[in-house]
């Protein structure tokens, strides 16, 4: 990040330019230094899965399994899921967008613990090593689960190497979480009250409390699969009569959560993009707004849905099943507030609009398909098929990575000082959701012909299918590459960007693109509610040069 | 199936409910998804920037709207999931097993070994006879696995250490997939097998031509017969033989509720006799305090089994029928 | 600016200490000598867990000082003790729940 | 009962808060949520031992009788004891009085060793009569399944293992606070580090309260 930038006075210091040592990065208790340094080991990762992605796409080409052994198949899907979930997807938009955007949208110099912070980087990072060195060690066949006792005593991959990186990461992201709850609660400008924090703040509040109520229990459940593998404490060891279904609680008490930590953010930077580029107020803002904690709080009583035919008790299948459904019914309420934001609006088809549109189609469908799964009768037949796959990555890559492509192109002028190239960005929109929906539409499809999950051959009746699958996961990976090709070109040769390129509103965008390290001169003062747009006045057009 | 497969069989009872609860959610997917699309798209072709369109005083929120699409979409939601939790209890209630095809399962890592009462063994295979119930009584050897037959849209987890069951009713003949659906190792991808569904006619004609042991050209032995053996090789006769009071008598013993030293009651199911049989102190009936039983390391899954089907078949105590030689029977 | 930070002073710290040990004494002592079974049920437990629960109550208000501390802390060792209970009681649900028969439907 | 403690002298405000009071609430709200986090993360263990209590009633039974529940009961006492002395240490730190701070602190110090000698004694002597829960596990006794007995203590040594981890580190950070504490003595005493030690002392004695009867006497 050398850019030397200069927003319109000449040699204005900025938190980019005013040190370029590689100690000054290293050392550095900024939080837009910190977003910056996760965001680069993030993408190191979103490569490493995504590159993951592409092998599995291309052995499913042949019903045979020819293009791997099964071993390695199996390392590769397992890494796939390990790399993507806890090095990209959980940190991407909480500690990347979070950390630089919060403190600015507050009204606040910094975060309430600067070292915490960084010191959350490098026990990030401490995780992410563990993880490259399992990876280079032979890899782990486990599936991301480590359902025991395949986990425990029958794998022979590096199984406790992977397991000790999920558990040093989970410790990054509780202390963001700790991070964010403190911050939000105490660094708000004077004025700034609840009702008039920006939505991005309240989805990363209660996306911080499953972060930080959540991960605890996956640390002890890993901790104890690595202690029974390393040590031989037998605690989920069927042969003493251990429970694996056991494993499976705790396993899924903190992961179902984590879906939520993934998509929540992501929901926070929807009605933050819609909002500015609908020129409006999001319609009922307080439904919008506690629908994120009503999500938080009820993601924690669903997990047995993922457990109905793991021989858990039919009572307590039946209680998870009917509060999965009230948990939907949050989501539903934020899709048609956006929908109805769009009315009387002015809006203006940028590139981040065009990623939260396509967002807000590709979550509506993953949201109601998660419901297939979970009514029990259907599960029966769905779980653990391509069913499965396609509805959590129409959640996860359609919903969460979208959402972060979405609050990247819409932040990238503030981080960066630099606008991405505009046309480029509507291209890589379009060609992302083509991408998407050319590979896991027929996935829908395959998983309801009851072709199963993890699977490296399979019957040759579903080879078409498996075909258009793949062909889509190489438009999906050329809409990726393209969207980083340009977002690094531009850092460079990128147009200079203005304070406020898109005219939105937000405390973020009162301070020069890139801002200065301590934020804000004086202590910004908030009259005024959140997303005050007047749509109906023309005059506001021509200070909006961009689009 | 030529072309683009799109549906599987229904071939089997629940098939069809489950394929209905299945339209209605994909119709209620496709509803709410074009419903979204079409207002986004109307707002955006009409509300788009520089439109001349009245824009004044935008709605902020509306109560009456908002809860609308709150409490329909739950009572939507709340009916679909009664039916299907419906649907799921007479899925998973044990029926009456006098009519029903009761045959074992045993998963370990890679195959998938079945055992027909009558003594027939196959593996990755399954013969049934179509329109009788069949009930699995499954457990697995190592890890997880999952009996998943995708046309009758049925499956449960093989767990290490505990029965599962499952039952379903085969509607159509034909022969269907049948995969593993936990991940389970490095050949996961290959337990697969298939599931053959005959008539009744056939079904008989099958378990004639497959009740001749391979090389001892007599009789198979059905798995109540093999038990009987192996109750009395292991010595549980010595205490388990009507009139002794070494242990508790086993004739009818099965299905009825046991009390046990601390007051509970447990109903003595597969699962019980099987951790009797592993570790007998687990669960002591009351009046056998001071009585101890051996445990037998080293016995199988498949023994443990059939000693399970030689004590449910103690209704009555039948001497152990003698063999009867292949020839004799066809001569 | 004064920083005006309530603290209990001395003496309600050795009562609250002198609690903690009378507790710990009684609650071994009826571990060992009483057995009051009531049914499977076994008394026992919930005593002991009952004593564990105030101790732990004393400690919290007064040594963790929760008492004089800001809403915000109260509601957050709230929150902790919630998403602990329903570990418990929905982790729970399915072991106790795995013997009902579905006679009754 | 309470009396208020105005202490005339100031802390250093960190450049990212307005004024002390900020400072010291945002700490005390960030401990606050980090104990919720720890109580989630033994949580998990309790949900485990549960569960398996409820499976394998008379196995815990017979298993938890091979524990000293004197040595328990002695940990108890000391926990406790290192719990008041640490609360005392926070008080006087308050007070701005170093040297008294300086001698609660080391007085929790030693009885947290203390706590520790205890428990090594208890791990010798189980390991001696080889109860450790891995390889030669023997639990030989009459109509009591060996399997239940060696989760059970499979459990006991993690849960302990893990609470007496966590006494190491509280060890770790006092003699830290106490060099920091004296060496900085010139200026005013910051108690804000040593009232976030001390909720997190009184966190982990709160943890042993409820492993103590649940681990030693039940049954």
């Amino acid at each position: 990040m050398s850019a030397a930038t200069t927003s319109q006075h000449k040699g204005s210091v900025n938190y980019l330019n005013c040190d370029y040592s590689l100690k000054s990065w290293l050392t550095t208790l900024d939080h837009k230094r910190i977003g910056l340094l996760y965001l680069i080991a993030i993408l190191i990762f979103f490569l490493i899965g995504g590159s993951m992605a592409l092998m599995i796409r291309y052995e499913l080409l042949t019903p045979e399994g020819d293009f791997l052994m099964s071993d390695t198949y199996n390392k590769t899907f397992t890494m796939h899921g390990v790399a993507l979930i806890f090095f990209f997807l959980i940190p991407s938009i909480p500690a990347v967008l979070g950390n630089f955007l919060l403190p600015l949208m507050l009204g606040a110099k910094d975060v309430a613990f600067p070292r915490l912070n960084l010191l959350s980087w490098y026990v990030f990072m401490a995780g992410a090593t563990l993880g490259t060195i399992a990876l280079v060690a032979g890899g782990v066949d486990t599936g991301w689960t480590f359902y025991t006792p395949l986990s425990s005593t029958f794998a022979h991959g590096a199984v406790v190497l992977a397991v000790s990186a999920a558990f040093v990461a989970g410790f990054s992201s509780i202390m963001t979480g700790v991070n964010f709850i403190v911050t939000i609660h105490m660094m708000r400008a004077p004025g700034l009250t609840w009702s008039r924090l920006p939505l991005f703040v309240w989805a990363h509040y209660a996306t911080s409390l499953i972060q930080v109520l959540g991960t605890p229990v996956i640390a002890i459940t890993l901790f104890l699969v690595g202690v029974e593998r390393a040590i031989g404490i037998g605690i989920f060891d069927p042969k003493l009569g251990g429970d694996p279904v056991l494993f499976q609680h705790l396993f899924w008490f903190y992961s179902h959560p984590a879906v939520y930590i993934m998509i929540l953010p992501g929901m926070g930077v929807i009605s933050e993009v819609i909002a500015c580029f609908a020129r409006r107020r999001i319609f009922g803002y307080d439904f919008v707004a506690y629908s994120s904690l009503a999500i938080a709080v009820l993601g924690f009583f669903v997990w047995g849905h993922h457990m109905f035919v793991s021989g858990q008790s039919m009572y307590a299948g039946m209680v998870f099943s009917v509060i999965t459904f009230l948990v939907a019914i949050p989501s539903a309420v934020k899709i048609f507030n956006w929908t109805a934001t769009l009315y009387k609006g002015s809006i203006h088809l940028t590139a981040p609009m065009l990623f939260a549109l396509s967002f807000m189609g590709l979550f509506t469908i993953g949201g109601l398909t998660g419901l297939f799964l979970a009514s029990m009768a259907v599960d029966i037949h769905l779980h653990d098929t391509y069913f499965v796959v396609a509805h959590f990555h129409y959640v996860m890559v359609g919903g969460q990575i979208i959402a972060f492509l979405a609050g990247l192109h819409f932040w990238w002028p503030k981080m960066t000082g630099r606008m991405y190239p505009e046309g480029l960005g509507k291209l890589s929109a379009l060609v992302t959701f083509i991408g998407f929906n050319l590979t896991f539409m027929p996935q829908f499809i395959l998983g309801y012909m009851g072709m199963p999950r993890r699977y490296h051959s399979y019957p040759e009746e579903w080879q078409v299918l498996h075909v258009l699958s793949s062909a889509g996961a190489s438009v999906l990976a050329a809409g990726f590459l393209l969207t980083i090709g340009y977002l690094i070109w531009s850092l460079w040769y990128g147009e200079k960007a203005s304070a406020n390129p898109w005219g939105a509103k937000g405390l973020e965008w009162q301070v020069p693109s890139p801002p200065p390290t301590e934020n804000f001169e004086g202590k910004p003062i908030v009259k005024e509610e959140a997303y005050h747009y007047s749509p109906e006045l023309h005059e506001e057009e021509k200070e909006y040069e961009h689009v | 199936m030529n072309g683009i497969p799109f549906f599987p069989e229904q071939a089997s009872k629940a098939a069809h409910e489950v394929d209905l609860i299945y339209y209605l959610l994909t119709a209620l997917t496709i509803f709410f998804s074009l419903a979204v699309f079409a207002g986004v798209l109307y707002f955006v072709i009409k509300y788009r920037a520089g439109s001349k369109v009245d824009r004044h005083h935008p709605p902020s929120h509306n109560m009456k709207l908002e809860l609308a699409w709150s409490v329909i979409p739950l009572f939507m939601s709340l009916a679909v999931f009664g039916w299907s939790a419906k649907l799921f209890v007479e899925m998973q209630k044990p029926i009456p097993s006098r009519d029903a095809l009761e045959v074992i399962v045993i998963g370990k890592q890679w195959m998938w070994h079945l055992q027909h009462p009558t003594g027939q063994r196959e593996n990755n295979t399954l013969h049934i006879p179509v329109g009788r119930p069949v009930k699995l009584t499954m457990i697995s050897q190592d890890v997880l696995h999952s009996f998943y037959i995708p046309a009758f849209r049925i499956k449960m987890d093989v767990i290490p250490g505990r029965y599962t069951t499952m039952w379903f009713e085969a509607t159509k003949t034909g022969t269907y997939h049948l995969f593993c659906a936990e991940f389970c190792g490095t050949k996961h991808a290959e337990m697969i097998g298939s599931v053959v569904v005959l008539t009744p006619e056939e079904y008989e004609q099958w378990l004639k031509d497959n009740q001749w042991g391979m090389q001892s050209q007599q009789r198979i032995e059905t798995m109540a017969e093999q038990g009987a053996k192996l109750f009395t090789r292991l010595g549980c006769n010595g205490c388990h033989a009507p009139g002794s009071e070494g242990g508790p008598p086993l004739a009818g013993m099965y299905g009825t509720q046991r009390a046990l030293t601390d007051g509970r009651f447990v109903t003595a199911d597969d699962n019980y006799i099987r951790d009797s049989i592993l570790e007998p102190q687990k669960m002591v009936l009351s009046g056998y305090e001071d009585k101890f039983m051996p445990t037998s390391p080293g016995i199988e899954e498949q023994q443990i089994l059939q000693l399970i089907a030689y004590i449910r078949s103690l209704k009555e105590m039948p001497a152990a029928a003698a063999p009867i030689n292949r020839n004799e029977a066809e001569g | 600016m004064m920083t005006e930070h309530k603290m209990p002073d001395i003496k309600t710290y050795v009562i609250v200490f002198l609690a903690l040990v009378g507790l710990t004494f009684f609650t071994v002592y009826s571990a060992l000598n009483w057995h009051v079974k009531l049914g499977p049920l076994d008394l026992n437990i919930i005593l002991a867990i009952a004593i564990a629960c105030t101790k732990a109550g004393l400690v919290i208000a007064y040594f963790m000082n929760l008492k004089n501390s800001s809403k915000l802390a109260k509601t957050w060792a709230g929150a902790g003790l919630f998403f602990l209970l329903i570990m418990f009681v929905f982790g729970l649900s399915d072991f106790v729940s795995r013997w009902f028969t579905v006679e009754g439907w | 009962m309470s009396e208020a403690h105005v202490s005339d002298t100031h802390l250093p405000v960190a450049h990212q808060f307005e004024d002390e009071e900020q400072q010291f609430q945002s700490y005390s709200l960030g401990m606050w949520v980090f104990l919720a986090q720890e109580l989630l993360f033994f949580g998990g263990l309790f949900t485990a031992f549960i569960v398996y209590r409820h499976m394998y009633f008379d196995a815990f039974v017979a298993a938890h009788h091979k524990l000293d529940w004197k040595l328990g009961g002695l940990n108890t006492l000391i926990l406790l004891t290192s719990s008041l002395t640490m609360a005392l240490g926070v008080r006087t730190a308050i007070l701005n009085n170093y040297k008294a701070t300086i001698g609660w602190l080391l007085a929790t110090c030693a009885l947290a060793f203390g706590f520790m000698g205890v428990k090594y004694v208890e791990y010798s002597s189980k390991i001696a009569h080889n109860l450790w829960p891995a390889g030669d596990f023997v639990f030989k006794q009459e109509g009591i399944d060996a399997g239940g007995a060696q989760i059970f203590y499979g459990l006991y040594f993690t849960m302990t293992g893990l609470h007496g981890l966590h006494v190491l580190v509280g060890i770790l950070i006092m003699g830290w606070l106490v060099f920091r504490i004296y060496f900085k003595r010139k200026e005013v005493v910051d108690y804000i580090p040593i009232e976030l030690t001390g909720l997190y002392w009184h966190f982990v004695d709160l943890v042993w309260i409820f492993l103590f009867p649940l681990l030693y006497l039940i049954g």
